[in-house]
């Protein structure tokens, strides 16, 4: 396990350095600056000059990324130009609101998913599959601008029960009832894609269990059909259904972008545009620096998770 | 217990009369940047100032006739050199100090200083003497009159030299108005409570918080769903909707004035023939744009002052009526020239809807233009560096002032150096000598506003199209809002109804 | 005995497409009683025993009836049938290799089989699954219960399968070929355990298979099918002593023999002697090491080995799985690196070659592999396949490739019709001779064939076996034959070398390797193999007995 | 070459093995003729001719302001309506189908094609596969959103930023895909049949190693394909898409949603459209990866 753990970390910590550099650069190569944004349309050349200085931007490229890989080391995320503040802070404040939004849908996709795969599988009736694989279709065919704004319309406007954005005014932890209540919409919407998805990988590989050898052992032995799902096609299915869980929840971070937008939820999607359309250096390297992490991260963490479910890989060798 | 966020979020309304109490939750388009705290720039930075923060004076929404605020009575020199103004005694800031004329100093050194960008920097750098000797008078000298001193009296607000540092970092805003800031979360919200010890009449609000709602349909959602009690940036569209509805309550200000207009840069060489700018500014359909686009939330100008303004001239703002058929005349005595692109700030529904009419009307003559959608960022860098090498719409303000700060401050009217490379002699002794007046608004300071006015119309550099009112939307729970003429809410006397 | 455990009569499955898949199938089994459904690949073996224990595919329908103890179980609800599953019938499949749930340790596995019926719980049901792997002869049974299958070998996975059907002491048992993934040896002791448990238990069992030697060693009855009829059904003697049906016959003549020990050596030299002239095949010495070396475990596939294959000559390599037969046929294809050694095809060293002399050397050199199947590209005409090789040399024209086409297949006995065919479009047999042909197609001076005739059917493996030979007479070339079949090597080879873990243990003449072994280990081998002779097991009953304690 | 073979005894005639399964295995091309990928090649194909009949179907010019009509509702003149600058919806839309149908069936296939030449190079030399695979890694570590909005930060909006995006997302998608498919093809018998023939390493992956790996290749295209139309409609929902007045079903979802409360019908037609095309393409992905699992 550790020695396969081993194995994946170089290629992530190359990952990553190749990325810091990468994003580094090409920060700095996109066109417009932070110091136009800052000084605004009516500032002098001498204002202007002096907030570039400010800033340190008139250092050569190399010394400016060396400062910063410096500063990262001493886990100094930087000041944002524009926003202002710690980037450290900036970005723990947004990333929660993500984070939260995220893990709700991705709980509620994998939910909806695990109970309308097992239903399919057992029933194993036509009508009910017939049912299940059009909603799911439709699921994955709808747009989440679409059904976001369809959500909003039906649930806080014409039947206003659920707030039509935003976030809790008392945090997540204080009033969880209300917290809930302003988490179901944005999280329903942006789970929608990805619970289709989820269903229907997880309802194929089920599939698949439920013709492999060891099933047909099981039903000979008289163990039924719903037991040899619940209990052992599930736990088969597992470690794949956890890659693809990984993947997913990129896919879900991706989609969060759009959702905040939507649903007015202040986290890193929101940040990330704001930051790159201020051209706010220090903002947006580490965004963009997190986001690769974070997808590093979770190929680990599935790779590992993966590993672990699987005692083939886990234990491994023959011990006769 | 569990509770629905929604019922928790609004409650039921029946008007009877001012009473204290609650917080007001407004929805504003754009977050605060605190380096450009001062720059007018989003909507959140100007409820925060106008709420925390008081000026030395306030102008009345129609006009230019300045009121005592902070400054209880002022007196020019004669030679316009110089004001001194009657301080208030018996003001505090909310950190519990004592305000004195030091701080009207700060105040405007800080504006003067180029790094905060501020729109009236020129105006308060020109600002030179300061006497300070009296805690509750001074005297602010200059090295020539300035026929605007009093617009930057206006504006600028007062502010704490103690917490300097940390409204630098946007962790600390001190002032002397009606609210105390809180807290700030970035891209989500600001918080402010009542200042109990407040000078003038305590408000009946208990707090404002403003959150950001970046998206407009958002805001109007919110507002449906009683999240929000007053929004800023709804769409005129959705605010006309709004209005035909008597749950909630559109607001528009006559005060605080924008103008959108079509710039050109004159280093494109098919646009340096005024005829090309002339056939333009008759092609374009004004009142049609303010119909259809603004929904009558408008008027449509060729020149950009409010009726109130002492350089309004009716006549002349109707020089270039819409006449296609003159503007096609135009375009025909040209002869042939190429497409010229026509950019705008990307993601503006508004801007987005003008320019396309706006193209529009001009192909009807015979004018091609290529739409270019330029993000924000880069539009405002090829706003200062002139690069737009074509025609360009944005909105402008600065024009229900007087109207010398237009042309002094407002970059595009800037006659040093603006974006539509327009230098022009006679131009800037005219800007020059509106602004360094004694009195801007006397016969003398009209007629060099007549000769400003003939500048504009006869070189076309920016062609107005229309003059725009702020209007906020908000539930009919919401009562006796204000605004002031720098476009800040006035909450002072806003109560909400239970 | 009054009436049979389990009577099934007149059993017909059918699915969409015309021909059933069983016509009409009627066989019973005595309680106590060991039968024996034999025939060809597809003639409804397995589909009888699925109809039996009610797991048929989905879309068959089974008409007929099938009584097990008086009780009609065909038709029976799906709950109703779960109970009779494992409690009265159970069942043993072919691959112990899946047939295990590999997420799940073998206790859990035998626990959730005992609470199915509502049986033993917690340490009871623990102390019962000791009981069983005690029983099916897994050593240290109490630690076992925590391993998951991949930790055990193939023998022990098909023990826990056998014990898990045990669970529940049922009364019959149905085992689905359950040895023939297996080595021969492992095969020996299953087939003994298996009687063991009858003789022991009293359980009834039918037993599927295609292999008559383990008919011959386990079998009380035999029925034959054939193409979804029973054609016969004799007590398992007197079948193999007069077989009625003219199929029983043929399916009986199809059996490739081993040398019995009074058949008379045949006169061949052990050690061919060397000629003088350049040998097909040379291995010096040569070593394979699979796995790297930078991550610690290094496998010895082949280890010192050195043979030496005349021309026209076959070689048979055998041994157990495993033991590197076909790394040594890759070898000589040059497929695989080597650890150290030389390989000559025909005095060359390929290794050392590059470019011109290379791609010559290759065309003297053909490969035929195992899965006939898996090595024609199935977007490929068959006419296509055994032409590549003439497109890739740029050989003759067109007209004339094609030419050599039909004559390819002409000479392993297929239509010239099939030239447009795909690969999924014939036979197995069908398959293995396009796979011949296509080998042939460059008149190689060296083939290496790995297990044509695994995939085979008996009688379609006699076939192909008989083709093999004439051609490799006609056309004179060197062979590699691989198997791990030895009555199979020993219809084909001129000599044989026995491999074990990489070493060859044995090599000479085949007919003085199997009839007379001078290596411990090939006696062992040669004595797993069950004979097709119902005769002969009476007397090595005893001795497979003991064989498997020793080996155990 | 031998003439020995000829004299081989006589063929007899095969015995007629009817064992086997003689029918043709249904393609993954006969998938598309029936149920799902009928429905699916339908739906496109409804929206594709839609699309290029637009100039014969349109009513107006997709950029014509009509004087007067400024947000009228759904009527016989305007079928779905006008928008805020005077515009038939309908006729927008119907043109607006053709850029959708651009980024669909250009932008996608170019990222692909380029996807899977990196893919086989870097699967075959493996210097190239280590520098590959890190580059891929890098750019799908990069939610597609903000990779739309860095891009846009660079280029400024339009289809032309669309297409960039597109092509960078689909690349690495088809990369990976071409590289897992080809060495899974590669380690196959039948492609070391063909090196033990001495067949090189441009043959085997011409002849055999690429036509066997297509299959997924296809399927990822319609899948990608459908994947398109959602990054097109999410970028100009952003305002990152195509530059105005060009119309394309996203931006005309954006605009219809920006006239959500006052002219709820605005964005019926194009959502409808959208839909449609994408459930297509999905169905007819779900119907090749179906057919290819037989
Ligand atoms: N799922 C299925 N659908 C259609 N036909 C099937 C199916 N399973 C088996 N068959 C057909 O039923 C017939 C009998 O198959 P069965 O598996 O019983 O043969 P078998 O005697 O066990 O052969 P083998 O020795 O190869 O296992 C075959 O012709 C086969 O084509
Ligand atoms: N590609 C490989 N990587 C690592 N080990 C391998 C590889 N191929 C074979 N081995 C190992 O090398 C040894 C010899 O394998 P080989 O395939 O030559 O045996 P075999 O005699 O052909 O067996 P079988 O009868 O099962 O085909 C085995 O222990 C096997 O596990
Ligand atoms: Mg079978
Ligand atoms: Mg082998």
């Amino acid at each position: 396990m550790t020695h396969y753990l081993l194995r994946r970390l170089p290629s992530a910590l190359v990952v990553l350095a190749v990325a810091s550099f990468g994003i580094f650069a090409m920060v700095r190569m996109v066109p417009g600056d932070p110091v136009s944004t800052l000084a605004g349309p009516d500032a002098t050349p001498e204002a202007r000059a002096a907030i570039r200085a400010d800033l340190g931007l008139d250092q050569p490229l190399l010394t400016q990324y060396v400062h910063w890989l410096g500063q990262l080391a001493h886990l100094d995320l930087g000041t944002s130009y524009r926003i202002g503040g710690q980037v450290k802070d900036l970005v723990a404040d947004g990333a929660v609101n993500t984070i939260v939004l995220t893990l709700t849908a991705l709980l509620l996709a994998s939910l909806a998913a695990l109970v309308c795969s097992v239903l399919a599988v057992v029933l194993d009736n036509r009508w009910v599959n017939a049912a299940l694989s059009f909603g799911n279709t439709l699921a994955i065919a709808l747009p989440t601008f679409v059904t976001g704004l369809v959500l909003i319309l039906l649930f806080a406007v014409v039947l206003p029960v659920l707030p039509a954005g935003g976030t809790p005014p008392d945090g997540f932890i204080a009033r969880p009832d209300i917290a809930a209540q302003y988490l179901l919409l944005p999280a329903v919407c942006l789970a929608l894609g990805a619970g289709a998805a989820l269903t229907r990988f997880l309802t194929e590989a089920l599939r698949t269990e439920m013709r492999q050898p060891y099933v047909t052992t099981a039903r000979a032995l008289g163990i039924s059909r719903r037991r040899i799902v619940l209990t052992q096609a599930l736990r088969n299915a597992l470690p794949s259904a956890v890659t693809v869980l990984g993947i997913q929840f990129g896919t879900l971070l991706g989609g969060a972008v759009l959702v905040e937008a939507i649903f007015t939820w202040p986290g890193l999607g929101g940040l990330i545009e704001e930051a790159i359309s201020g051209r706010d250096y220090p903002l947006v390297q580490v965004l963009l620096l997190l986001s690769v992490t974070v997808f590093v991260v979770i190929q680990l963490l599935t790779d590992v998770v993966h590993a672990w479910l699987d005692p083939r890989i886990r234990i491994g060798g023959t011990g006769s | 217990a569990c509770s629905s966020a929604v019922k928790e979020a609004s409650s039921g309304s029946e008007d009877s009369g001012p009473t204290d109490g609650g917080t007001l939750r407004i929805g504003s388009t754009n977050d605060i940047v605190p380096a450009s705290i001062f720059t007018n720039s989003s909507d959140a930075a100007n409820t925060l100032i106008g709420a925390v923060y008081d000026s030395l004076i306030d102008y009345p929404q129609d006009s230019l006739d300045p009121q005592p605020r902070l400054a209880t009575s002022w007196e020019v020199a004669k030679d316009g050199l110089s004001i001194t103004l009657q301080l208030r005694d018996d003001v505090t800031f909310h950190s519990g100090r004592e305000f004195t004329s030091k701080d009207v100093e700060f105040s405007i050194k800080t504006w003067a200083d180029p790094t905060w960008t501020v729109q009236l920097q020129r105006t308060a750098a020109a600002v030179t003497g300061f006497d300070t000797s009296d805690p509750h008078a001074i005297t602010l000298s200059f090295d020539h009159p300035l026929s605007n001193i009093f617009d930057l009296l206006d504006m600028l607000p007062i502010i704490d030299s103690e917490s300097f540092d940390q409204l630098k970092e946007g962790k600390a805003y001190v002032g002397t108005g009606p609210f105390v800031f809180t807290s700030w979360t970035p891209s989500s919200k600001l918080e402010f409570t009542r200042n109990d010890d407040y000078w003038g009449d305590e408000p009946h609000l208990d707090g404002i918080e403003v959150d950001i709602v970046s998206d407009p349909q958002a805001q109007v959602s919110q507002l449906r769903s009683g999240q929000l009690d007053l929004i800023t940036g709804a769409s005129n569209r959705d605010l006309e909707t709004l209005g035909k509805d008597d749950s909630y309550t559109v607001t528009p200000f006559d005060g605080s004035v924008q103008q959108i207009y079509v710039g050109a840069d004159l280093a494109n060489p098919d646009l340096q023939d005024v005829k090309l700018r002339q056939a333009i500014a008759y092609a374009l359909d004004r009142q049609r744009i303010v119909d259809d686009v603004f929904r009558g939330q408008g008027t449509p100008i060729n020149l950009p002052w409010p009726d109130y303004s002492p350089a309004y001239d009716a006549k002349a703002n109707e020089t270039y009526a819409y006449d296609p058929d003159k503007a096609k005349e135009l375009v025909s005595q040209l002869g042939s020239h190429p497409t010229i692109p026509l950019a705008y700030s990307a993601g503006n529904a508004n801007y987005e809807a003008v320019a396309q009419i706006v193209q529009s009307d001009l192909e009807a003559v015979g004018i091609k233009t290529e739409l270019q959608p330029v993000e924000n960022s880069q539009f405002i860098k090829q706003l200062i560096g002139g690069t737009f090498g074509g025609l360009w719409i944005l909105q402008h303000g600065y024009a229900h002032y007087t109207p010398s700060t237009l042309a002094v401050s407002a970059y595009p009217f800037n006659a040093d150096k603006n974006a539509s490379h327009f230098v022009d002699k006679q131009y800037k002794e005219d800007a020059d000598a509106a602004w360094e007046r004694v009195d801007g608004s006397d016969s003398g300071a009209v007629e060099i506003y007549q000769r400003l006015n003939k500048d504009l119309l006869d070189n076309l550099f920016l062609i107005e199209i229309a003059l725009l009112h702020f209007t906020v939307a908000s539930s009919d729970q919401v009562h006796d809002l204000g605004m002031s003429k720098r476009g800040e809410l006035d909450l002072d006397a806003a109560y909400l109804s239970k | 005995m009054s009436t049979p455990l389990l009577e099934v009569t007149d059993l017909a499955i059918s699915f969409s497409h015309p021909r059933p898949a069983v016509r009409s199938v009627s066989v019973t089994v005595d309680r106590g009683e060991v039968v024996a459904l034999v025939g060809e690949s597809g003639s409804g073996k397995s589909m009888t025993a699925r109809a039996i224990i009610g797991l048929l595919p989905d879309g068959a329908r089974a008409t007929g009836s099938v009584r097990l103890g008086g009780d009609e179980l065909l038709g029976l609800g799906e709950k109703a049938y779960t109970a009779v599953r494992g409690r009265r019938v159970a069942m043993v499949f072919q691959e112990p290799q899946t047939a295990l749930n590999p997420v799940r340790t073998i206790g859990w596995q035998i626990a959730e089989a005992l609470r199915a019926h509502g049986g033993v719980r917690g340490k009871a049901a623990r102390a019962r699954a000791v009981e069983l792997l005690t029983e099916v002869e897994i050593p240290d049974p109490e630690e076992r219960l925590g391993w998951y299958p991949h930790q055990l070998s193939g023998g022990q996975k098909q023990r826990v399968v056998l014990a898990l059907a045990l669970a529940n002491e049922p009364e019959l048992l149905l085992a689905d070929e359950p040895t023939t993934a297996l080595d021969v040896t492992v095969q020996a002791e299953i087939l003994a355990l298996l009687r063991r448990i009858r003789d022991r238990t009293g359980t009834s069992i039918l037993i599927i298979t295609h292999n008559m030697g383990v008919v011959a060693h386990l079998a009380d009855r035999v029925v034959v099918l054939r193409q979804g009829d029973v054609v016969e059904a004799a007590g398992t003697r007197e079948l193999f002593a007069h077989p009625q049906h003219a199929y029983t016959r043929q399916l009986l003549a199809a059996v490739p023999r081993l040398p019995e020990a009074d058949d008379g050596v045949r006169v061949l030299a052990d050690a061919p002697a060397p000629t003088g002239e350049v040998a097909a095949l040379e291995y010096d010495d040569v070593s394979v090491h699979y796995g790297s070396r930078m991550r610690g475990r290094v496998l010895p596939a082949v280890d010192g080995v050195t043979l030496r294959l005349e021309r026209g000559q076959v070689l048979g390599l055998v041994g157990e799985s495993g033991s590197g037969k076909t790394t040594l046929g890759r070898l000589a294809a040059g497929l695989v690196p080597l650890a150290g050694g030389r390989v000559r095809v025909g005095g060359e060293d390929l290794a050392g070659l590059r470019g011109r002399r290379r791609a010559d050397l290759r065309r003297r050199l053909a490969f035929v592999h195992q899965d006939p199947e898996a090595s024609l590209d199935p977007r490929f005409s068959i006419g296509e396949a055994i032409r590549e090789p003439l497109d890739v040399h740029g050989v003759g024209s067109r007209a004339a490739r094609d030419q050599r086409v039909a004559e390819l297949l002409d000479a392993v006995r297929l239509p010239a019709s099939f030239t447009k065919r795909r690969p999924r479009e014939l036979s197995g047999g069908q398959r293995q001779r396009v796979a011949l042909a296509r080998a042939l197609t460059l008149d190689p001076q060296l083939l290496v064939a790995d297990e044509p005739t695994s995939a085979l059917d008996v009688s379609v493996q006699a076939e192909v076996l008989e083709l093999f030979a004439d051609l490799q007479q006609r056309l004179g070339f060197a062979c590699v034959f691989i198997s791990h079949d030895l009555a199979v090597v020993n219809t084909v080879a001129d000599h044989v070398a026995v491999l074990r873990a990489g070493k060859v243990v044995e090599h000479g003449a085949a007919a003085r390797v199997f009839g007379d072994p001078a290596h411990e280990y090939t006696r062992r081998l040669l004595d797993a193999v069950p004979v097709p002779d119902p005769t002969v097991r009476d007397a090595t009953g005893p001795a497979l007995h003991e064989q498997r304690e020793q080996i155990a | 070459m031998s003439e020995s073979l000829l004299d081989v005894a006589a063929p007899e005639a095969s015995d007629p093995d009817d064992q086997f399964d003689t029918r043709r295995r249904p393609g993954i091309w006969t998938a598309l003729g029936r149920g799902k990928g009928l429905a699916g090649l339908i739906l496109i194909g409804v929206v594709v001719a839609l699309g290029l009949l637009a100039p014969l179907l349109a009513p107006h010019s997709p950029t014509e302001q009509i004087p007067g009509a400024n947000l009228v509702g759904p009527s016989g003149a305007h079928w779905f309506g006008t928008d805020e600058v005077n515009r038939d919806i309908l006729s927008r839309t119907l043109y607006g189908i053709r850029t959708d149908l651009l980024v669909v069936f250009l932008a996608v296939p170019i990222g692909a094609a380029i996807g899977i030449l990196v893919g086989l190079v870097s699967s075959w030399w493996s210097f190239t596969d280590v520098i590959a695979q890190r580059v891929f890694d890098l750019v799908l570590a990069f939610p597609t959103l903000i990779l739309a909005i860095a891009l846009t930060a660079f280029v400024g909006p339009g289809l032309r930023t669309v297409f960039f995006v597109i092509v960078a997302v689909e690349l690495p998608v088809f990369g990976r895909l071409t590289r897992t498919s080809v060495r899974t093809v590669r380690e196959m018998p039948y492609v070391e049949a063909a090196h033990v023939i001495g067949a090189g390493s441009l043959w085997q992956l011409r002849r055999h190693v690429l036509p066997n790996s297509l299959e997924p290749l296809l399927v990822q295209l319609a899948v990608s394909m459908s994947v398109a139309v959602f990054i097109e409609g999410a970028m100009s929902f952003l305002g990152l898409g195509v530059r105005p007045p060009q119309p394309s079903l996203g931006s005309l979802i954006r605009d219809g949603v920006r006239n959500m409360y006052d002219a709820p019908y605005f964005a019926v037609g194009p959502l409808a459209l959208v839909v449609a095309l994408v459930l297509g393409l999905l169905l007819v992905s779900q119907a090749l990866a179906e057919a290819r699992r037989r």
